[in-house]
C-alpha cells in the first residue's frame, strides 16, 4: 500500500514489521519523531516490543547491550549529539557483536548548536566498527531497516548497523511510500538465532577483558566480518528485490555515468538533487555522472575503483569536514586509488552543512568545478556556498 | 570462556607464606573457608584444609582463626 | 513540477497545510512531496512550508526558491517578510485578508487572489484557523488539486464534526475564489 | 554454609588478602545459580575475566565503566518479556555506583527494574591506583588527595549513596559488612526475594588503597562497623527497618589499623580532624541508634 506520510512514521512502520523485542531511546531533535511513533506503536498494542524511555542516549544504547546479550532483536535511533553521548557504547557494541541496528537522522555537531541536518555525527563515528549504510530518501531508509538486520544477524557478520537518513530533509518530509508487508518482512528477515546469550542453564562471560596478547585478533575479525559484508550487502538488496520489488544498488549505485567526463560521488538525500542537477548539465553538454555511496562503512573500494575508472575527474560533496584536514568520503576515495597508480584529480566540497540547503544550482557549479578539475584542480578542498561576505 | 575457567592458573605459584592447620585446635567453625578471598579453603573428611594450588597466602585465614589453629610459615619451595 | 511555498506563524498550521496539500495530490494519481523549512520557530513567529506537486517521482529536496504558487495565512506576514520573494511572473498568490488587493505592500507580476479566510474561520469553525481554509482557495485559484481530493486529505486528518465543519469552510472558500 | 562449588571460581587474579572475591562469592552464595550478573569496569572485572579465562560460573556481562545498571535493564526487560524467573545482579566498586555510573544508576532506580545492585565499597577508584571517589571519606590519604603541608587529605566526607537510593523510592536499600557474613547473606536473600530493585553497599576493604598487612582484612571492615563509621541498616519501603547493633569503640582503634589516615596522628590540625571523625561516628550511632542497650 502506498501512502504520503512522514519520512519519520515510516520508519517507525518499517521497525514495527521486523518485530523488535526491544526498542530504547531518549528524544532529539530530529529523531524524536521515529521514536514517538513507535511508542504510540506499542501504547496501541499494533507493536509487542519492550520500549524503555531513559535518562541519556548513553544510556538508551546501553540497555541494548543488556538485551542484545540475552539474544533479543534490539533497535533505538538517535542523532548528532545523542550519537556523540554513544560514542564510548559505539565501539562496545561492535566489540561484543551485537547486530543492533540504529537509525541515525543525520544532523551537525555543536558548537554553534545547530539542529538541523548534516552528517558529520555519523561519518565522525565511521571508525567505531559499526556498519555505516546511506538513504537517498524515505522508501531507501524504510527498505533498508529490514536489510540492516538480515545483514547484522548473519553469523558471518554478527556487527552493528547504523541507517543513515538525513535530519529533517528526510525524517519530516511527507512523500509516497509503500508500507513494508509485516508477513513478507518476515519471510525476508527470519527471527534472530543468536549463537551465545545470557542463560543461568547454560553460563557464558560475556565481555572479558582482553591484554595485548588477544585485543588485536579481536580487531581483526572484526575487520574481517567488514569485509565480508562487502560480499553480503548487494546479494541482500537484490533478495529484497526478488520479494518487495524495490532495488536502489549494492554498496554503491550511479547514475549517467555511461560517458560521462567528471562525477560526483555523494551519499544521502542530496543525491536526489544531484540527479535533477545532472538531468539539466546534460542538457548543456556537460557530462557529469553520479556514483552514490550507499555503504560507506565497510567502504567499498572495489566497486569505486570500477565505477570510476573511465571519468577523467572526480568531485565529492559531502556534508561533513575532518576539520584540519579534507572531509571524510574525500580522503577515503582518494585513498581507494592511490595504489592504483590511477591519477584522476579528486576535488571535495563540504556542503549542506548545518542545515545549509544544497540547490540545484550548487550542485551545477561544483559540477562545472569537476569538469575543469581534469585540467589538475584549483583547489583541492572547499566550502560549497561559503558566504564570504560575514566572515 | 568456560565457566569457572580461571581454575587452569594456579595462583598459588604468588605465594610467599602457606598456611597451616593444627587440626587438633580447630573448632570446625568454617570461618576461615567463608573469608578466604579464593574460596580455596574445603572441607576434606571433616578438616578444612586449603588448596595450596589456588592459595595466595594473604593470611586472612590464620588472622581470624577464632582458636588461633592457623598459622602462617615461609614456604620453602 | 509545480512548486507552493506556505507563509504563516507558528501554531497556524502552515506545515499541516503543505502536508495536506501533498496528501490531496497523491489522491490525484500524482507525486508529492511536503515539508518544513526546519527550525525552532515557537508560536506566533514567521514559519513556511513547502509542497511540490509532479507528474514522476521528486527527487529535489531543496528548497523552493521559485514557486507557482504562494500561499499567505496572515496579512500581517506582508510587514515582515517578502512574500512574494522569486514567485513566477505567471503564479498565484492567495492572500488571507479583509483589505482590497491594491492596498497590500506587494512587489509581484503574479496574479494576486485574496480571501478573507479568517471571517469564514470565525464564521463555520468558531475559532480563526485558516490553513484548511486556504486550502480550499488554493483549490479553487489554481485547479492545481482537485477538491474531492482535497476533501478526502482533510477528512484523512480532521475526523468527526470538526472534519465536516472543515469540509463546509473549505466549499466555501473554494466557490468564493473560483468564481472571483 | 558455603558451597561445596562455589560460582565463583578461584584462580582469579584480585590481590592477596582483597575483600572483593570474598564478597562476591557469599552474594552468589546467597543468591544461588540462577542469576545474570552484569558488572562495570573495575578491579572486579579485570580480575575476574581475563580472556580466555573466567572466574564465573553464572552468566555475567561487561560492557563499560558508567553503563552496567542500563545493561542490566536490557537484560532484565528481556527476561520479563520472556516471563523467565532469573534474578539480574549487578556487582560493582564504590567507582562505578557513586560517581560516573550514577546516572545510569539513577535510571535504573527511577524506572524500577527487577534489579539487584551490589556495590562493593572500597572507598577509592583503587583499579586505576586509589584515586580519590565519591565514596572516599573525609581525611582519606589518596593519590589524587594526598596528605601534604597544606592537605589533611580528602576534603569532604564520603557521598551518602543509600540515601540517593532512598530517595528514589528503591524498596529495599541496605549496609553491609564483608566481616558480618551472616548479615550479608541475609541481606542478600531479602534483596534476591524482593520483586523490584535494591540496593546493597558492603563495606570492603583494600589491602593496597587502605594500607594494612593482607591478613588483616576482615578485621578492618570489622572496625570500621563497630566504631560506627560504616552504620550497617536496612531501609524497607523508605523507613529505617533494622540495625546492627554495636558496643562503640573509639574511631582511633580504626584510623591507627591502616596507612590511609596515618597522616593525622602525625600532621597539625590532625587532631581535630580526628576528632572530626569521630564527630560523623557519633552522628551516625545518634542518627540510626546504633549503640546496644
Amino acid at each position: 500500500m502506498m501512502k504520503v506520510v512522514e519520512g519519520s512514521y515510516a520508519i517507525a512502520q518499517a521497525v514495527k514489521c521486523c518485530d523488535p523485542d526491544i526498542v530504547s531511546a531518549y528524544p532529539i531533535t530530529p529523531q524524536t519523531h521515529i521514536v514517538e511513533d513507535l511508542s504510540k506503536m506499542v501504547a496501541d498494542g499494533e507493536l509487542k516490543a519492550e520500549f524503555l524511555t531513559v535518562d541519556s542516549e548513553f544510556t538508551a544504547l546501553s540497555v541494548l547491550v543488556g538485551s542484545s546479550a540475552m539474544g533479543a532483536r534490539s533497535y533505538s535511533s538517535t542523532t548528532s549529539q545523542g550519537l556523540a553521548l554513544m560514542y564510548e557504547v559505539l565501539y562496545n557494541v561492535s566489540g561484543l557483536r551485537m547486530p543492533i541496528v540504529m537509525t541515525v537522522a543525520n544532523r551537525a555537531m555543536g558548537a554553534p548548536l545547530n539542529i538541523w541536518n548534516d552528517q558529520q555525527d555519523a561519518v565522525g563515528a565511521r571508525d567505531c566498527g559499526w556498519i555505516q549504510l546511506y538513504a537517498e530518501n524515505v522508501q531507501e531508509a524504510m527498505d533498508l531497516t529490514p536489510q540492516a538486520y538480515k545483514l547484522a544477524e548473519d553469523p558471518d557478520i554478527l556487527t552493528p548497523v547504523m541507517v543513515c537518513m538525513d535530519g529533517f530533509i528526510l525524517t519530516h518530509v511527507y512523500e509516497p511510500v509503500e508500507f513494508l508487508d509485516h508477513d513478507k518482512v518476515k519471510q525476508f528477515l527470519p527471527p534472530f538465532k543468536p549463537k551465545v546469550t545470557l542463560d543461568p542453564a547454560h553460563p557464558v562471560t560475556i565481555g572479558a577483558f582482553a591484554d595485548p596478547s588477544y585485543f588485536t585478533e579481536y580487531r581483526y575479525l572484526q575487520q574481517e566480518a567488514q569485509k565480508k559484508a562487502l560480499g553480503k550487502i548487494g546479494p541482500i538488496a537484490k533478495e529484497f528485490n526478488e520479494i518487495f520489488g524495490r532495488y536502489y544498488g549494492g554498496l554503491i549505485d550511479t547514475y549517467r555515468m555511461d560517458g560521462a567526463d567528471a562525477a560526483i560521488v555523494t551519499m544521502g538525500s542530496v543525491v536526489g538533487t544531484i540527479k535533477d542537477a545532472l538531468d539539466e548539465m546534460w542538457a548543456e553538454g556537460k557530462k557529469v555522472g553520479l556514483v552514490k555511496v550507499r555503504s560507506y562503512r565497510p567502504f567499498p573500494v572495489k566497486a569505486l575503483r570500477d565505477a570510476l575508472k573511465d571519468v577523467s575527474s572526480i568531485a565529492v560533496i559531502e556534508k561533513d569536514v575532518s576539520i584540519g584536514n579534507e572531509a571524510g568520503l574525500t580522503t577515503d576515495l582518494k585513498s581507494a586509488f592511490y595504489n592504483t597508480g590511477m591519477k584522476t584529480p579528486i576535488i571535495g566540497f563540504a556542503a549542506g552543512l548545518g542545515g545549509r540547503d544544497i540547490t540545484i544550482q550548487d550542485i551545477k557549479r561544483a559540477g562545472t568545478k569537476a569538469l575543469a578539475a581534469a585540467r589538475g584542480p584549483e583547489e583541492e578542498f572547499e566550502f560549497l556556498t561559503l558566504r564570504k561576505e560575514i566572515l | 570462556m568456560g565457566p569457572g575457567s580461571t581454575q587452569v592458573t594456579k595462583t598459588g605459584a604468588w605465594r610467599t607464606f602457606v598456611p597451616v592447620v593444627d587440626q587438633k585446635r580447630c573448632s570446625k567453625c568454617s570461618l576461615c573457608e567463608i573469608y578466604c578471598p579464593e574460596g580455596c579453603i574445603r572441607r576434606v573428611e571433616g578438616m578444612f584444609i586449603p588448596d595450596l594450588d589456588y592459595c595466595k597466602g594473604c593470611s586472612i585465614c590464620a588472622h581470624e582463626c577464632p582458636r588461633k589453629a592457623i598459622t602462617m610459615i615461609l614456604e620453602e619451595k | 513540477m509545480k512548486e507552493i511555498r506556505i507563509h504563516g506563524r507558528g501554531g497556524q498550521g502552515s506545515v499541516t497545510a503543505a502536508e495536506i496539500i501533498a496528501v490531496a495530490a497523491f489522491e490525484d494519481k500524482k507525486y508529492s512531496q511536503a515539508f518544513p523549512a526546519f527550525g525552532v520557530e515557537r508560536r506566533g513567529a514567521p514559519v513556511m512550508a513547502f509542497a511540490r506537486i509532479a507528474d514522476n517521482p521528486i527527487r529535489v529536496r531543496s528548497q523552493i526558491y521559485n514557486p507557482d504558487y504562494v500561499l499567505v495565512q496572515d496579512v500581517t506576514l506582508l510587514d515582515v517578510v517578502d512574500v512574494a520573494a522569486g514567485l513566477k511572473p505567471d503564479g498565484k498568490i492567495i492572500i488571507n485578508t479583509d483589505r482590497p488587493k491594491d492596498k497590500l505592500k506587494l512587489k509581484t507580476e503574479a496574479q494576486v487572489v485574496t480571501i478573507d479566510a479568517t471571517k469564514i474561520a470565525m464564521e463555520i469553525l468558531g475559532r480563526p484557523i485558516v490553513n484548511t481554509i486556504m486550502l480550499g482557495a488554493f483549490c479553487g485559484a489554481t485547479g492545481l488539486v482537485n477538491l474531492e481530493s482535497m476533501n478526502a486529505a482533510v477528512s484523512e486528518r480532521f475526523k468527526g464534526e470538526l472534519g465536516k465543519k472543515n469540509l463546509a469552510a473549505i466549499k466555501k472558500a473554494y466557490e468564493m475564489v473560483s468564481h472571483a | 554454609m558455603i558451597q561445596e562449588q562455589p560460582l565463583f571460581a578461584p584462580g582469579h587474579r584480585a590481590c592477596a588478602g582483597c575483600s572483593m572475591p570474598t564478597v562476591v562469592r557469599l552474594v552468589l552464595d546467597a543468591t544461588g545459580p540462577n542469576v545474570i550478573v552484569v558488572s562495570p569496569t573495575g578491579c572486579l572485572e579485570v580480575t575476574s575475566t581475563p580472556f580466555p579465562e573466567s572466574a564465573w560460573k553464572v552468566p555475567w556481562l561487561h560492557s563499560l565503566f558508567e553503563n552496567a545498571s542500563a545493561v542490566a535493564s536490557g537484560v532484565e526487560a528481556i527476561l520479563k518479556r520472556r516471563c523467565q524467573d532469573t534474578k539480574v545482579v549487578v556487582i560493582g566498586g564504590d567507582g562505578s555506583t557513586f560517581d560516573i555510573g550514577m546516572g545510569s544508576n539513577s535510571g535504573m532506580f527511577e524506572r524500577g527494574h527487577d534489579i539487584m545492585y551490589v556495590c562493593y565499597d572500597n572507598e577509592a577508584y583503587m583499579n586505576t591506583g586509589v584515586q580519590r571517589s565519591g565514596s572516599t571519606p573525609f581525611c582519606v590519604h589518596t593519590t589524587t588527595t594526598p596528605s601534604g603541608k597544606q592537605s589533611l587529605g580528602n576534603p569532604k566526607p564520603k557521598k551518602d549513596m543509600p540515601a540517593i537510593a532512598v530517595a528514589h523510592r528503591v524498596p529495599y536499600v541496605a549496609t553491609a559488612s564483608v566481616a558480618f557474613p551472616v548479615d550479608l547473606r541475609r541481606k542478600v536473600k531479602r534483596a534476591a526475594e524482593l520483586r523490584g530493585t535494591s540496593y546493597l553497599q558492603i563495606n570492603a576493604p583494600c589491602i593496597t588503597g587502605w594500607t594494612f598487612d593482607s591478613g588483616a582484612t576482615i578485621e578492618l571492615s570489622r572496625l570500621a562497623v563497630e566504631t560506627g563509621i560504616y552504620p550497617l541498616f536496612e531501609f524497607v519501603n523508605g523507613k529505617l527497618a533494622d540495625v546492627k547493633k554495636i558496643r562503640p569503640r573509639p574511631i582511633t582503634d580504626y584510623l591507627n589499623a591502616q596507612g590511609r589516615y596515618k597522616h593525622l596522628f602525625k600532621a597539625p590540625g590532625g587532631k581535630e580532624a580526628i576528632a572530626a571523625i569521630q564527630a560523623i561516628a557519633d552522628e551516625n550511632i545518634a542518627k540510626f541508634g546504633l549503640a546496644q542497650e
